[in-house]
């Protein structure tokens, strides 16, 4: 088990230094960062002076060196359009987005495990096709359109739910179904396909003969063995959930650290792009490793032996 | 956590003497000084004052922190201040603040992020406790528009203490709200400061302004809807009618200073090849292009299309230049006047109202000319620009709502990164314009470059723009064309 | 051995080829898919003869006329009109266009990106499987929709480079797929049998290896393809994907948003359609991967 | 003591198929008394498992199962609610299945799965179960039974699995317990150990025991009763003795023909097989399934076949009265 995890660990230093390098390079792919802090009256000379001041006119591979170091410190630097260190930004922002992505696929588990299961308990049956067409759906719904669609409805014509903020728990129902509902079709067809393996397995069988209910074999015997890939693909969804948040942080105001992306892409706020894209491909790569980690505790032959 | 459901109930808002507001853009800093949203110009009115103030009503100055002033020679103003204003921590204020603000904000290492705004300053000297002096860089005639509008004062002590930073995060000032709490980009919480002086912008009636950033003008839309906000601006035309249609809001237009137009590289920045660079090109496009069907089908409102490069209202604005009307087949024959019967492809480019410069691409393909819309981020934009690789670009200016043409015209015309006319003459009589204090003299050498601008079809003028004010049926405002919002004018009814 | 159910396909074996046409005619989903998607087509390759007029001619003066359901509409424009008073079938039906066109191509360039990548890992094995899995890891760590919009943002929104983003950012399921593919076929016999005979190694990846992994590598190319559409449109909803006027179904619903309060069907409309085509392109994968592995379902 | 266990008669299984049915097993009938084995043997694909799967209960719900007559313990299982059949499951009947690597659950230890039946049939608490595991892992022959409960089946080798798998049948002690080809999947020097112990539980539970394999010589050495099984048909049955001693139906003895018995079968001597291929039984299945590979095969084979029945209970399907004439 150590050594697997320490394997898995030499992975994740790697990829991180490569997506920090590729997130880095960003800022050069972007032409003159001087000029882009500089601001709307900057001469060529304040430009000039920014230039020096912020160490743009070093090669590629020490100013890389440089933010990582720093990168590697908590400091990313300095938002060119806030004037406030990327870090404090990032951190004031990311409680919102972690918050929902938590919510997000916790509503997703919460509906596609037990909607996989009963599916996989009677394939083909009304249910398993009712399922299988909510999966479709969601799969096929661009969750801005989905997004807007609940607005419309819930808050303003029924005027259930506040369409914005995140003032109150009511703020998080749509963006949770919103984000949710995008990871749903995925680990519920995982769900099923893996119980429907599950369900054919001989010890099923032992435990049926044992006595045990129809609940305690799917659920005690079935799942257990079925929810192992079912957490690598969640940890999966919850990374790809944080960056995909952006859309639905931008349509229902919510200010989080996808919010703050797209803000900052739009305001060329390079420091403050780089250190999300990081962030967010670290959450991803935290979140595998912990699934590979739960992954080997859950399955004995990894964990024992 | 707030358990209550943000109902319908308006009511309670003006139960609870909460204006909820929203801000569109994510404010970089709440420093009016370390802004250039905006955002930042309607915080700053509602936070500081200005030693003078700009009655919107009368179109005169009126003392504010300052109750008296005189032009002491071509370069030097003396002001008296008015005694016994406290700043919202308790600060005293008097000659010190001015200076240690004028001092600051004039120091180019200081970085104020507009420096037009205050680098005609060249420094503030103190006489005693209560009057102080200003000294310009050379003859400034609009000094008093700047000092009414982005030149507030702020408390020497604190600022000194917190810088630029603190002074963001905990803004303090002696203006009619005091801000209880800043979330930095995200939510402002104003309390009306009850120790406001007797200045010309009246105390505040509303005891609390809440101001959340709500980027999506949906999403503002559904919480007017759902009674989340109280009061949003910036409406587009199509909503705004829609709104008032809906007959549960007060929905007020108003125009605003802000000018479109396409600049058009006559200069052959962009490469001298460029069929812009010939004047029956410029013209032509000037024809192609139906701006009152633009003004009466999308702008609506206030919009009135424009003919010469400035806002009617501003100070030497000349309406007395050459208007070119909508007339394709008059443009198609310029083009074909100039070598280009079948027209030609060109980029044009834009930041913001997609949808007018969509509905002017269509035009231009009238009359032959294959425009490729790119719609780049302002900053991005500019960048483009000031290389020179822009020949046409969809372009707008608010002049900071400065009421005087300085503000535009000679923003664009003097050689600078942005100008793609590059026009000796009209640079010449611009800086005479801008460096005299006679009115008169200034107004002729205004009208003689404005003329040569239109003639020259420098630019294609398009229209002006106009601001939809949307609120409750509770609140009494009046909006004014300067695009600055004030809940100090704001009131239930 | 006794099973508890014997397969019944040993017991009656019909040809193959029946056998596969019985099963995609079975698939309902995988029927309706193929037609929906067929119907789409026909819609992209002959909309100027359909859409009866230009997407891109505006009539500022018939601005967001209603659709035929509603009060107030116009004949002539029987989806109505939008924000420009330009037709909205007609722009509908031209934004078929974009939309297939963009799946098309970004799956086509992840395509050949990823099942290069992953034809040679799975294939040599070693080294560079090591350095392809990585790749894939890499890949997989960076959030797409953040990465594209921070590119297209800065290289500027139009059509190639929403394609190009698209198609450099997608190849990583492709990577996957191919790798564990060639993997299961790789040491079979008569891939054995080529090695044996002296084949070269291109002859034995196309000739030997690629028909047999070709039905994994559709199925995935058809989900990508969605993929890229949703994406596209995403995108294009928050400004930064295809620029107008072109008639994007994301960026019609991202301008239809404006209104989307007063005039719904603004945005309803193409929301449908690019739901309808998403879709199809789903259920085809989905179906065809059912078809090929009926394993895979039960 | 004298009154069957379990008393089968036309027990059939239809499986559904999409255009026409297979009659996977057709009119089996037999009584086990108490103490008493039976060995029903056949080839793969006869009927074997889906019949002792039937008396569980526990075919999958695509397949329908009908019988005149199915008691266990006189209670009539064709009518026991699933509930009360899931009392019966794992209390008064029990299961060994054939493939051990694969019939434990590889997410819980083997504690867990062995106290499983036990807690949820009778009201004991963990600690009695696990006691009670301990014991019946001793008399499985498991060495450091105490220890071994903490580990997951991929922990254990095969022979020890199937000793957990017997434990784990054994747990609420069962009236009848049915044993699906439990040596098949092991070592052939493993596969006796299994057998015997099987055995010796048996006799010492005093349980019935059906026994399901292909295995003749197992049959031969623990067999009371033996049914031999083609095609989803009892095509014969009887004591052990009559069977081995005077089989009736040719499939019987061709079966017979194929063990190698030890000093009479030479290493390298031809072993009998028999030729041909076991029919498809879907749809209307008429005559005697045998009779394509039946060396004795007449006209009258594809009618209908009588049962002949000796006053012993020796029972065959075959229209030749006696082929003692056809013996080697």
């Amino acid at each position: 088990m150590l050594v697997f995890a320490l394997k898995r660990l030499g992975l994740v230093v790697l990829v991180t230094l490569t997506v920090s390098l590729l997130s880095f390079s960003l800022l050069f792919m972007s032409g003159d960062p001087a000029s882009a802090i500089a601001g709307e009256n900057a001469s060529a000379s304040d430009i000039e002076a920014i230039r020096t001041l912020y160490g743009f006119d070093r090669p590629f591979l020490v100013q890389y060196g440089d933010w990582l170091s720093g990168a590697l410190r908590g400091d990313f630097g300095q938002s060119y359009y806030f004037k406030l260190p990327v870090s404090t930004l990032i951190a004031d922002r990311l409680s919102v987005t972690m918050l929902l992505g938590v919510c997000g696929i916790s509503f997703a588990l919460l509906t596609a495990v037990p909607l996989g299961v009963v599916a996989a308990m009677r394939p083909n049956s009304f249910i398993d096709r009712a399922a299988l067409f909510l999966s479709v759906m969601g799969q096929a719904m661009p969750s801005f359109w989905f997004g807007l669609v609940l607005i419309v409805i819930f808050s303003i014509q029924l005027n259930w739910l506040p369409p914005s903020g995140s003032s109150g728990w009511q703020n998080f129902i749509m963006p949770t179904v919103v984000l949710g509902y995008y990871a749903m079709p995925a680990i519920m067809r995982l769900t099923r396909a893996g119980m429907l393996e599950v369900l054919g397995a001989d010890y099923i069988r032992t435990a049926r003969a044992k006595g045990a209910s129809e609940m305690r074999v799917m659920f005690k015997h079935a799942l257990r063995n079925a929810i192992v890939p079912v957490v690598s693909l969640a940890a999966v969804q919850m990374g790809f959930m944080l960056g995909g948040s952006i859309v639905v942080e931008s349509i229902f105001a919510l200010h989080g650290a996808g919010y703050l992306a797209w803000e900052s892409i739009a305001r060329n706020d390079l420091p403050t792009v780089q250190a999300l894209i990081l962030i967010f491909s670290c959450f991803y790569i935290i979140f595998t490793f912990l699934s590979d980690l739960a992954n080997a505790w859950l399955d004995p032959r990894i964990r024992v032996g | 956590m707030a358990v209550m459901m943000t109902g319908g109930e308006a009511m309670a808002d003006k139960a609870s003497d909460t204006l909820k507001a929203a801000f569109t853009k994510e404010l970089e800093s709440v420093d009016s000084y370390f802004n250039s949203a905006r955002e930042g110009v309607i915080l700053q009115r509602t936070i500081w004052d200005g030693l003078i103030y700009l009655n919107q009503a009368t179109g005169k100055y009126e003392g504010n922190l300052a109750t008296s002033w005189k032009w002491v020679d071509d370069t030097t103003l003396e002001f008296k201040l008015r005694e016994g204003v406290t700043f919202h921590n308790g600060e005293e204020f008097d000659a010190d603040d001015v200076v240690f603000t004028v001092n600051f904000v004039a120091d180019p290492a200081n970085g104020v992020v507009t420096q037009r705004n205050v680098n005609w300053m060249k420094e503030a000297t103190k006489v005693d406790k209560y009057t102080v002096r200003i000294v310009t860089k050379g003859p400034f005639p609009a000094a008093l528009e700047y000092l009414a509008g982005p030149v507030s004062i702020y408390p020497n002590e604190y600022y000194a203490e917190v810088g630029p930073k603190g002074m963001g995060l905990k803004p303090v000032g002696t203006g009619p709200y005091q801000v209880e709490s800043v979330e930095p980009g995200k939510h402002f919480v104003l309390k009306k400061f009850d120790g406001y002086h007797d200045g010309p912008k009246g105390k505040a009636t509303i005891g609390t302004v809440d101001i959340r950033t709500i980027p999506d003008v949906n999403t503002q839309l559904a919480e007017l809807f759902s009674g989340g906000l109280d009061f949003i601006w910036g409406v587009p035309s199509d909503q705004a009618e829609k709104l008032a249609a809906t007959g549960r809001f007060n929905v007020v237009n108003e125009s605003t200073m802000r000018v479109g137009y396409l600049e058009l590289d006559a200069a052959g920045r962009s490469g001298t090849d460029n069929p812009v660079t010939k004047l029956a090109v410029r013209q032509a496009i000037n024809h192609a292009i139906d701006r009152q069907a633009i003004v009466d089908n999308l702008l609506k409102g206030k919009s009135k299309i424009v003919n010469a490069a400035c806002f009617s209202s501003q100070f030497g604005c000349e309406q007395d230049v050459a208007a070119y009307d909508y007339d394709p087949e008059k443009a198609k024959a310029l083009l074909a006047e100039a070598g280009y019967p079948d027209g030609f492809a060109i980029d044009l480019y834009a930041y913001r109202d997609r949808a007018y410069a969509e509905a002017m691409l269509a035009y231009l393909a009238e009359v032959g000319i294959t425009a490729n819309l790119k719609y780049l981020q302002y900053s991005a934009l500019r960048d483009l620009r000031r290389n020179g690789e822009t020949s046409m670009s969809f372009q707008s200016w608010g002049s900071y709502s400065v009421n005087d043409v300085s503000a535009i015209t000679s923003e664009f015309f003097k050689h600078g990164a942005e100008d793609f006319a590059r026009d000796d003459e009209v640079k010449a009589w611009l800086d005479t314009a801008d460096t005299s204090i006679d009115p008169a003299v200034r107004e002729e050498n205004y009208s003689k470059a404005l003329r040569k601008i239109a003639d020259q079809a420098y630019w294609v003028p398009l229209f002006s723009y106009n601001s939809n004010y949307v609120f409750s049926k509770e609140l009494e405002y009046t909006p004014t064309s300067d695009e600055v919002v004030r809940f100090f004018h704001a009131r239930w009814n | 051995m006794g099973t508890v159910s014997p397969a019944a396909e040993e017991i009656r074996a019909p040809s193959p080829a029946a056998l596969l046409r019985r099963r995609i005619f079975g698939h309902y989903g995988l029927v309706f898919g193929i037609t929906v998607l067929f119907i789409i087509i026909l819609i992209a390759l002959f909309a100027p003869l359909l859409a009866g007029h230009d997407p891109y001619s505006q009539d500022l003066l018939a601005r967001m006329k209603p659709p035929f359901w509603m009060n107030g509409s116009d004949p002539d424009h029987i989806l109505g009109t939008d924000h420009l008073g330009r037709d909205y079938l007609a722009r509908l039906l031209y934004g078929a266009r974009i939309s297939l066109a963009i799946g098309f191509i970004a799956a086509l360039i992840s395509g050949l990106i990823g099942t290069a990548m992953g034809v040679a890992a799975g294939y040599f094995g070693g080294r560079v499987d090591l350095v392809v899995t990585f790749l894939i890891n890499v890949r997989l760590a960076m959030p797409v929709v953040l990465v594209a919009l921070a590119v297209v943002a800065i290289l500027g929104g139009s059509l190639h480079v929403v394609v190009t983003v698209l198609g450099l950012l997608l190849w990583d399921r492709f990577a996957v797929v191919m790798r564990s593919s060639v993997l299961q076929v790789r040491d079979l016999e008569y891939v054995n049998a080529a090695k044996a005979i002296g084949c070269s190694t291109r002859r034995i990846i196309l000739s030997e290896i690629m028909p047999n992994i070709v039905n994994n590598l559709i199925v995935v190319a058809t989900l990508e393809m969605a993929h890229a559409i949703l994406l596209e449109a995403a995108l294009s909803f928050l400004g930064l994907g295809v620029q107008p006027p072109t008639p994007s179904w994301g960026l019609m619903i991202s301008e239809g948003k404006q209104m989307m309060l007063f005039e719904p069907w603004l945005i309803a409309i193409p929301g449908i359609a690019l739901f309808i085509l998403v879709l199809a392109i789903n259920l085809l994968g989905d179906g065809l991967r059912d078809v090929t592995a009926p394993e895979n379902r039960g | 003591m004298s009154d069957p266990i379990l008393s089968v008669r036309n027990l059939t299984i239809d499986i559904p198929m999409s255009q026409n049915t297979m009659h996977a097993v057709r009119g089996i009938s037999f009584d086990l008394k108490r103490g008493e084995t039976l060995c029903i043997v056949g080839e793969s694909g006869s009927g074997k498992s889906l019949t002792s799967l039937a008396i569980m209960g526990l075919l999958s719900k695509k397949l329908q199962r009908a019988a005149t007559r199915l008691d266990f313990a006189g209670i009539d299982l064709m009518s026991q609610k699933l509930r009360q059949m899931r009392d019966l499951r794992g209390n008064r009947m029990a299961m060994i299945f054939q493939e051990p690597m694969t019939s434990l659950n590889p997410a819980y230890t083997i504690g867990d799965q062995l106290a499983e039946a036990y807690l949820l049939h009778r009201k004991a608490t963990r600690v009695q179960a696990r006691m009670r595991a301990i014991e019946l892992l001793g008399k499985v022959g498991i060495t450091a039974a105490e220890n071994r409960l903490s580990q997951y089946p991929h922990q254990l080798s095969g022979g020890l699995r199937q000793r957990v798998m017997i434990a784990m049948a054994l747990m609420c002690e069962p009236e009848l317990i049915i044993a699906d080809e439990p040596t098949t999947a092991l070592d052939v020097t493993i596969q006796a150990q299994i057998l015997r112990l099987l055995a010796d539980l048996q006799r010492e539970m005093n349980m019935a025991m059906i026994l399901v394999t292909h295995d003749l010589g197992v049959v031969a050495r623990v067999a009371d009763k033996v049914a031999v099984m083609y095609a989803g048909e009892v095509v014969e049955q009887g004591t052990a003795k009559e069977i081995f001693g005077h089989p009736r139906h040719p499939y019987t003895r061709g079966l017979l023909r194929c063990i190698p018995v030890p000093g009479r079968s030479k290493p390298g001597e031809h072993l009998g097989s028999i030729p041909g291929m076991v029919p498809s039984l879907v749809g209307r299945v008429k005559g005697c399934a045998f009779r394509a590979r039946c060396d004795v095969a007449e006209e009258a084979c594809t009618a209908a076949i009588p049962e002949r029945r000796m006053e012993s209970g020796h029972a065959w399907r075959c229209i030749h009265q006696a082929a003692e004439r056809l013996s080697p």
